[in-house]
C-alpha cells in the first residue's frame, strides 16, 4: 500500500445551511494552492433540512475521486456527526457544532473541537444560513491559513453581510486555531487549474463543436446543464431554453435541427422515455440529435440526487425501428468536454441520433480539470452544393447531403418511409432500399469510430478490469489508494461497440465494476464479447463507489 | 426552379374532401404572401400525421413532416433556430387538441412565432373514424360504437384563452377567404391560430350543415371579450379573423434578438468566450 | 415438393370498395365450407383511393399464410390488374372490371374475364362502394355454388340495398359462370371454425383471464384492440377506453391496476415509446402492468399499415432503470390467446411488467381457429390476509402480497425508492434492499416459466431453423409448401430469455428468419445463445415472407 | 386500525411552508368528509412529483405517488377502475400545467370524478426554482436567470374553459376555508378544481401580498360567466367556490354504470360470453 497522498475534508449539515457553498469555497482553496480537487456533493432530494454533506479530496497528483475517510470533518449539526462517526481518520479533527452537539455522540479518538456556531451566527438576519461559513474557516485554520488570507477568502467568497461573516469566522477560526491551528501541513501543488463539474464540461465541449441551442426541462441530474448555459449563453453565443415537457423539449430539437441549428437537449431517465418518439423520428427524418443521458438511480422517480449506472440497456435501444444510432459514455471531466463535441461532430456527420450516457456522479462532481479547450472536434456536415435537391438520394455511405432553408429547392424532412426526395412511400422496393441506406450509415459509423480511440485502457498489468462512465474515476483512483497494478479498459463508446478494439478480451474473465443491481455492463460484454466476467463488483445503494472500499474488494477479486 | 406548387405524388384524399379546400386556400395564400414580399423560399411547415397531414407530400412547399400531436412543438423549433423563416404546422383536431395540446396551449402561452392551421374534421380520421376532442357527444366511431361519452372543446376558446395573438376561423368551403385568413396568419408576428371546418366527407360530412351556418365575420378582428363570445356561439358559425394583438414574439426574447443559425459565432470567438468562462 | 393443397383468392381494388369485405366474406365463405382459411388484408394508409386487396388461403389442413400466386384474381379496378399481373398462377381464372382494365393491360396464359362491374353497379346510389361484392360473386360461380346458396350468402353478408346487390351479383356470376363455372373443386373440410384475428385472439384472451379494463389510443397496427373491446365489451364485461395519448393510457393503467383493475392497454411503436415513463413507474411500484405492442415498419411513423419485426430490442429495454419484466410474442392466432391470457397472469403474479409483442401480420391477419377457449390461464394475485399491512414487504421470490382499496390499512404504492411501507428513502442499505427485492421476482419469474412452455419445438429433421413471433406462421408454411424437412425452433418468451429450453443449440449454426432489417433477432441469439447463425434471412419491405418465395430460400440456405 | 394522520416520516418542507396549511387543511378535509359518510378508507390519493407530492408520504392516506406530470391521469385511471372511490390528486403547478397538462384538461373535458387539489406555488421548487406555468414575466430563477419570457396563466380561467364542473380557489393560509373548499370538492360528482395558492417561502414567498389581496369569496358558486369574470381578475384574488354544476361523471357513462372491480364476472361466465363472440 502506498503512502497516502490525498487530504479529505467533509462538511456537513442541514440543506440550507450553505453546505454545498462550503464545500466548494474549501475545494476552490485547495486548487488556488495549485493542487489537484475532487469534490462529491451528496444532498437530499429537498430544499431545506435533512442531511447534505461534501466530500472534497485534495492531492498533488490527479485525483479522481473524492475519500469518505475525512482528515477533517466539520459538522454544523448533530446528524452530521451521527452520519459521519464512522467517516473520520483516527488522527482526523473534527469541528462541530456544540450548540447542537452532545458530547456523548462523538466518535472516539478524535481530535474534536466545539464551536457554538448558531451562537456565533446570531447576528445574521437568518442565522441557519450562514453555518456552512464554518467549514472552510475551519478548513482555513487546520492548514495554517493566516487570518488575513482567510479574511480575503471570505470578502471574494462569502460577499453578502460582509461583516457579519468576518465575526462569524474569527469565532471559528480562533477556536479551531487554539487546537489545531496548522495541524496539516497541505503543500502547494505545479500550477492552477479551472475547477468544473462533468454536466459543465458536457455542455461547454458542445459549445466548441458549435451548439447553437440548447433544450431542456429541469431534471435532475441533468438540471446543471441547462442553468450553466441560460447563464452563460449570452457569452457562448448559445439559446438555452425550458419547454413545456420532455416531449416537447425533442421535438423542438428536431424542428431546430431541420432549419440547421445544431441542437442539443439533456434530461435524466423519466425524461428520456418521453424523448424516445421524437428520437425515433429523428432516426427516420435522418436528423441530427444528441441527448444527454445523466442516470439516477431508478427505476422510475427513483432517488432522484443520487447515482447508479442502471440506464445502460434503456440508453442502447432508445426509440421503435431500426435506428443508426452512437452511445458513447465518458469516465472523466475532461473526457466529457471532448465526447460532447465529438459527438455533436459525429451526429452532423452522419445524420445519426446519439446518446451521451452519464451518471450524476460525473455530472455533478466538480474537479480541477486539465482540459486542451482547442481539442474539441468541430461541426461540419455534409452539404449539398448545387442542382436539384434530394433530401435522401442514395449515398454510397448512405449519408446524403444536407440543405437549409431559405432555398429554392424543396427540401422534404419526413417521419413517414420516404422515396429518396422525401415523399411517402409504400412501395416494396422503396421501403427496403431505405433501409439499407441508413443501415450503410451504421456501418459508415463504425469505420469512422476504427479510426478515432473508442476505448481507454489504463496501466497495463496482470488482471484486466472492464467498466465504464464514472466508475471508471472510482476504479482508477481505488487502484492508485492501494498502489494496485491492473489494464483497466474502458469502452469510450458502447454504440456501435468497438469490438475491433477489444478483441484480445473475448474469452476473458475480467472484473467488472459498475453500478447497477442487474450487472448491466456486464450482460452487454457478455453480449458483444463472449467474456465470462470472474467478478461482477456491483454497487447500488446511490452512492458511488469510495475508493478504499473498491481498493479492498478489488484486492480481494484479483486475489 | 420553377416548380408547379402541387406536387406529383399520388393523391389519396376521398372525393370531395375538404382538405382540397385548404390545400388551395394555401396555394393562393403563398401566392399573397409573395405579394406581401414573404417568399416562398422562407416559408417552412410542419404537419402532424393524419389526413390532413398529407398536404406535406402534396404541396411543393419545404419543411419536417413530423409526428402525430407534434407539429407545434418541432414548428417552435423551427423557429427558435432559424427566426427569419415562416412557420406554418398543419395538424388535425385529433393531433392539435389531442396528443399534442401541450404543445398548443403553450406555444400560444409563450406567443411563440408560428402558425398552426388545424383541419378540423371532428374525427380521427385516418386512423378509420375515433371520436376526437371535437367530436360531438353520442358521436358513433369504432371506439364509442355506443356513442361518444365527452362534450366537445371549442378550439378558439382554448386557443383565446391560452394566450393566442392571433386566432381565426376559416371553412374549406370558401377557399378565398381561407386563402385570405392564412396569409394574414403567416403575417402576424406571433401565435397564430386557424381553426379550419373541414368536414371528412367519409366520417362527418357536415358540408350541408356548414354551408347554412356558416357566415362570414365581416368587423374582425374583435376585443377579446367580443373574439371570446363569438368563439362560444354554435349556430351562427362566423369565419374570420377573431382576434389579433401586437405583442413580441417568444422567439426574438428568448435568442435575445439574434438568429442562432444566421449569427453563429466564429470558432475562435468562441473558444474565446469558453475560455472566459472557465476562468470566471 | 408435395402436391399443391392450397387454393388462393385475391381481390384487390380501391380503398372505399369494399375491398376487405369482399375478402372477408371469401374467406367465410371458405370456412363455412369446413375448411382452414388465412386471410391476409394488405392495405394503404388512407380512406379512399390507392390500392388494397385481400388474399386469402384455405386448404384442407392447418394453413399458416396466405399464398400470393392466386387461383383466381378479381379485379376491381386497372391497378389491381398491373399489380398482381405476377401474383396469377398459369390455371389462374382472372376477373376483372371491363370498365376499368384495358385488354392490353392482362396478363398471358390466364383464364381472362372481363365484366363490366361499373354499368353493373350503377344502380346503386355510390357504386364505387359496391365494387367489393364481384369478389365473392365471381368466386361462388368458380367453385361452383349454386345461384341460391349465393343468394343465401348476400343476405348474409351484404344486407344493405339487398335487391341492388342481388341484381349486381347476378351480372357477375352470369359472365363468370359461363366461362369458369365451377372451375375449382373445392372439397368440404372436416369441422367449421371460427375465423378471427390476431388482435381478436389477445383481446379474448385477456378477457379470459380476467381483463377488467382496456386503454388505449387509435394506432395502426393495435386499433382493433380497442375497437373490438369497445364493441364487445358490454357483453364480455370489459370497459374499453380511449383517452387523450398513450401516456395518458399507460398512466391510467396504472391508476386502475392500483386499485385492483386487471388493465390492459395496446398501442405500436411511436405510441409504446411513449408509455415507457410509466412502464418504469410500473417496474417501481410493481404494479402488474401488460402492454401489447403491436409493430409496423419503423422508425417513427414509417410505413403504418405494412409489416415488419424491428422493435424487438426496443421491446426488451422500455424505461429507466433495472426492471424485472416479461416480453413474449405469440406465433399463431391460437397462441396469442394463450398468451394473452397467461401473461395478464403472469404480470398479476409477480406484479411485473410485460410486453406483448406482435407485428401486423398477426395482428391483423384473420384465420380459422381451433382454440380451447378454457385452456386460457386466469388472474390470481397473492393477497395480503390480515394483520398490518406493508406495500413491499420483503419475501423471498420479491412478491409482497397486494391489498386493494377500500382498507383500514395504510397502502402505499410509490414511484420513488422506499422502504417496505412504501415511504420514501433514500438511505443507502434501504435502496439495495429493494433492487434486491425486487430483482429475486425476477428469479422467481425464471423459475416460474421453467415450469411452463417457453419454447416452441415444430418437426424434428435436419436443419434448424430459428424464428419467432408471425415469422414462425410463414416458416411453417413454406416447409409445408415445399414438404422440406427441419426443427423449427420458436421461444415464445424473449425476456428472460430461456437459455434453460435452447442449451443445447449453443454453438450452433441455425437458420435465422425474420423481419428486420438489421436481423434484431439473429443478434438477440447471438447474445443470449452465442450461436452464430449460418444464414440470416430477412425481409423488410413491409410485406410478410411469401410461403413460396421463403420455401426456395430456405431451400438454397439448407442446400 | 387506529392511526395518526400524519405520518412519522421526517418532514422536509422549509418551516413556514405553504404546504403545511395544504396537509393541516386536508386534515380537516377528511374529518368532515367522515362526517358526511365518506370514509377515510374510500378516499385513494395520488400526487405528481415536487415539493407538494412529499405531501403523500406525511399523510395517513392510502394511494399511489405517481410521477410529475400524470397524477392525473393516475386519478382518472383509478376512478374508472373503482368508481366506488373518491380519488384526491395533489399536483404542482408544473406538474398539473407543465408536463402533465393534456391531462389536466382532459380529465376536466370528460369531468372525470377526480379532485385536482394544485398547490400553486408559481415555480418548479423541488428542482430548485426554475420557471413554471404561473410564474410571472420576468421571474428570474436558474433556466430565466435574465427573467422569464412568458406571460403567467391564470388556472381557474382554464380549468373552467375546459369543463371542470367544480372549480374553487383556496389560500394555504387559510386552512379552515380550505378545508371546507377540499371537502365539497371531493363530495362534488365530476371533475373538481381546487388551485391553491401556496407560497413557497424559499422561491416565492407571497405570503405578505397574499394576506393583502387574498379576500374569501362568500356568494359562490356564481354562474359560469361570472365565475370566469372573477378568474381572471388580479386583485383582489378571491377565494371559495367559484363554479359548481351537476353533470353525469365520465366513468358512470364509460362503465356503463358497472363498478369493474366490483362486479367482475365469473369465469363461467366470461367463458360463456367469449365463446357467444366468437361464435356470433
Ligand atoms: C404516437 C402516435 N399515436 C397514434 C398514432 C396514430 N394516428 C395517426 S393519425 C391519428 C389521428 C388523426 O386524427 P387527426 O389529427 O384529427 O387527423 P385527421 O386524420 O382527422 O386529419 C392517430 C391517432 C400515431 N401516428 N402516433
Ligand atoms: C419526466 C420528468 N421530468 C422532470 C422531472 C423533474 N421534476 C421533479 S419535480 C418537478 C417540478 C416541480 O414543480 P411543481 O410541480 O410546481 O412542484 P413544486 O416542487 O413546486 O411543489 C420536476 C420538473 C421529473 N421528475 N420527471
Ligand atoms: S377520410 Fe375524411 S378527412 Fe380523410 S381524406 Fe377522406 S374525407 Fe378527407
Ligand atoms: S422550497 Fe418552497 S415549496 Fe418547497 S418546501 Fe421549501 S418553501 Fe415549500
Ligand atoms: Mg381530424
Ligand atoms: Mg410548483
Amino acid at each position: 500500500m502506498s503512502e497516502r497522498d490525498t487530504f479529505s475534508f467533509i462538511v456537513g449539515g442541514r440543506a440550507g445551511a450553505g453546505v454545498k457553498k462550503a464545500g466548494s469555497v474549501a475545494s476552490n482553496l485547495f486548487a488556488s494552492m495549485k493542487r489537484y480537487v475532487f469534490q462529491m456533493d451528496d444532498y437530499q432530494s429537498l430544499i431545506r433540512g435533512g442531511h447534505n454533506f461534501v466530500a472534497t479530496s485534495t492531492s498533488l497528483r490527479p485525483i479522481l475521486s473524492h475519500y469518505m475517510r475525512a482528515d477533517l470533518l466539520v459538522a454544523l449539526d448533530a446528524r452530521s456527526v451521527r452520519a459521519h462517526r464512522e467517516d473520520v481518520r483516527e488522527d482526523a479533527v473534527l469541528v462541530y457544532n456544540s450548540d447542537e452537539v452532545e458530547e456523548g455522540d462523538l466518535p472516539d479518538g478524535v481530535d474534536a473541537i466545539g464551536v457554538a456556531m448558531k451562537e456565533a451566527a446570531k447576528e445574521y438576519p437568518n442565522p441557519e444560513l450562514r453555518l456552512g461559513l464554518a467549514g472552510p474557516t475551519a478548513l482555513a485554520a487546520c492548514i495554517g491559513l493566516s487570518r488575513d488570507d482567510l479574511a480575503e477568502l471570505i470578502e471574494r467568497e462569502y460577499k453578502r453581510d460582509l461583516e457579519a461573516n468576518q465575526a462569524f469566522a474569527d469565532a471559528v477560526y480562533d477556536a479551531v486555531s487554539e487546537k489545531a491551528g496548522g495541524r496539516f501541513e497541505l503543500e502547494e501543488g505545479d500550477e492552477e487549474r479551472p475547477m468544473l463539474t462533468g454536466n459543465e464540461a458536457i455542455a461547454l465541449g458542445a459549445c466548441a463543436a458549435g451548439l447553437d441551442v440548447y433544450f431542456a426541462y429541469p431534471m435532475t441530474p441533468a438540471s446543471t446543464i441547462l442553468h450553466f448555459l441560460a447563464k452563460h449563453g449570452k457569452k457562448l453565443g448559445v439559446t438555452a431554453m425550458q419547454p413545456e415537457s420532455e416531449i416537447a423539449v425533442a421535438n423542438m430539437a428536431v424542428g431546430a435541427a431541420a432549419v440547421g441549428a445544431r441542437a442539443m437537449v439533456g434530461t435524466s431517465g423519466g425524461g428520456f422515455a418521453l424523448m424516445e418518439e421524437a428520437f425515433s423520428l429523428a432516426g427516420m427524418a435522418e436528423v441530427p440529435f444528441l441527448g444527454v443521458l445523466s442516470s439516477r438511480p431508478g427505476p422510475s422517480t427513483g432517488v432522484p440526487t443520487y447515482t447508479e449506472q442502471a440506464d445502460l440497456h434503456f440508453a442502447l435501444h432508445p426509440g421503435q425501428g431500426d435506428i443508426p444510432r452512437v452511445v458513447a459514455s465518458p469516465g472523466t471531466v475532461e473526457e466529457a468536454y471532448i465526447l460532447a463535441a465529438e459527438m455533436l461532430a459525429l451526429v452532423w456527420e452522419f445524420q445519426a441520433q446519439g446518446v451521451l450516457l452519464t451518471e450524476k456522479h460525473l455530472s455533478e462532481s466538480r474537479v480541477t480539470a486539465a482540459i486542451d479547450l482547442d481539442s474539441a472536434a468541430e461541426v461540419s456536415p455534409v452539404m449539398h452544393e448545387d442542382g436539384e435537391y434530394k433530401r435522401y438520394v442514395s449515398a454510397e455511405n448512405g449519408v446524403s447531403p444536407l440543405l437549409f432553408p431559405p432555398s429554392e429547392e424543396l427540401i422534404n424532412w419526413t417521419s413517414y418511409e420516404h422515396d429518396e426526395s422525401g415523399f411517402t412511400t409504400e412501395e416494396a422496393g422503396e421501403i427496403a432500399a431505405m433501409h439499407d441506406k441508413r443501415n450503410r450509415k451504421t456501418e459508415a459509423m463504425k469505420e469512422r469510430l476504427k479510426g478515432m480511440r473508442a476505448v481507454n485502457r489504463h496501466g497495463d498489468g496482470g488482471q484486466v478490469i472492464f467498466t465504464y462512465g464514472s466508475t471508471t474515476m472510482s476504479v482508477l483512483e481505488a487502484l492508485k489508494a492501494r498502489g494496485l497494478e491492473a489494464t483497466v479498459v474502458q469502452p469510450v463508446y458502447l454504440k456501435p461497440f468497438p469490438v475491433w478494439e477489444l478483441d484480445e478480451y473475448s474469452g476473458a474473465n475480467p472484473i467488472v465494476v459498475e453500478q447497477s443491481s442487474t450487472g448491466q455492463f456486464a450482460t452487454l460484454l457478455r453480449y458483444e464479447l463472449g467474456v465470462e466476467p470472474s467478478k461482477v463488483i456491483t454497487k447500488y445503494d446511490g452512492r458511488p463507489f469510495e475508493p478504499d472500499d473498491l481498493a479492498a474488494e478489488l484486492e480481494k477479486a484479483i486475489g | 426552379m420553377a416548380r408547379e406548387f402541387i406536387t406529383e405524388v399520388e393523391n389519396t384524399w376521398c372525393t370531395g374532401c375538404g382538405n382540397f379546400g385548404i390545400m388551395n386556400a394555401m396555394k393562393k395564400a403563398v401566392g399573397i404572401l409573395e405579394d406581401r414580399d414573404i417568399p416562398k423560399s422562407r416559408i417552412f411547415m410542419t404537419a402532424g400525421i393524419g389526413c390532413h397531414a398529407k398536404i406535406f407530400d402534396y404541396m411543393s412547399l419545404s419543411g419536417l413532416y413530423s409526428i402525430h400531436g407534434r407539429a407545434m412543438a418541432t414548428a417552435e423549433g423551427m423557429k427558435l433556430g432559424n427566426p427569419g423563416l415562416r412557420i406554418v404546422a398543419f395538424c388535425g383536431d385529433g393531433d392539435a387538441l389531442g396528443e399534442g395540446i401541450a404543445h398548443m396551449m403553450h406555444a400560444a402561452k409563450r406567443n411563440s412565432d408560428i402558425t398552426v392551421v388545424m383541419h378540423d374534421n371532428g374525427v380521427y380520421a385516418l386512423t378509420t373514424g375515433q371520436r376526437g376532442p371535437t367530436s360531438p357527444r353520442g358521436f358513433k366511431g369504432p371506439s364509442t360504437p355506443e356513442g361518444n361519452n365527452e362534450d366537445p372543446w371549442k378550439p378558439l376558446v382554448l386557443m383565446l384563452e391560452a394566450g393566442a395573438t392571433f386566432a381565426a376561423r376559416g371553412y374549406s368551403g370558401n377557399v378565398e377567404q381561407l386563402a385570405e385568413i392564412v396569409a394574414a396568419a403567416v403575417e402576424h408576428q406571433g401565435f397564430s391560430f386557424v381553426q379550419v371546418l373541414q368536414p371528412s366527407v367519409t366520417f362527418t360530412n357536415y358540408f350541408e350543415e356548414y354551408n347554412e351556418i356558416v357566415t362570414t365575420l365581416e368587423e374582425g378582428p374583435l376585443e377579446f371579450d367580443e373574439a371570446l363570445r363569438l368563439a362560444r356561439q354554435e349556430e351562427p358559425l362566423p369565419a374570420g379573423v377573431f382576434y389579433r394583438k401586437e405583442k413580441e414574439p417568444y422567439e426574438v426574447s428568448i435568442n435575445r434578438g439574434r438568429n442562432p443559425v444566421e449569427d453563429r459565432m466564429r470558432r475562435e470567438k468562441r473558444m474565446k468566450a469558453i475560455g472566459d468562462t472557465l476562468g470566471g
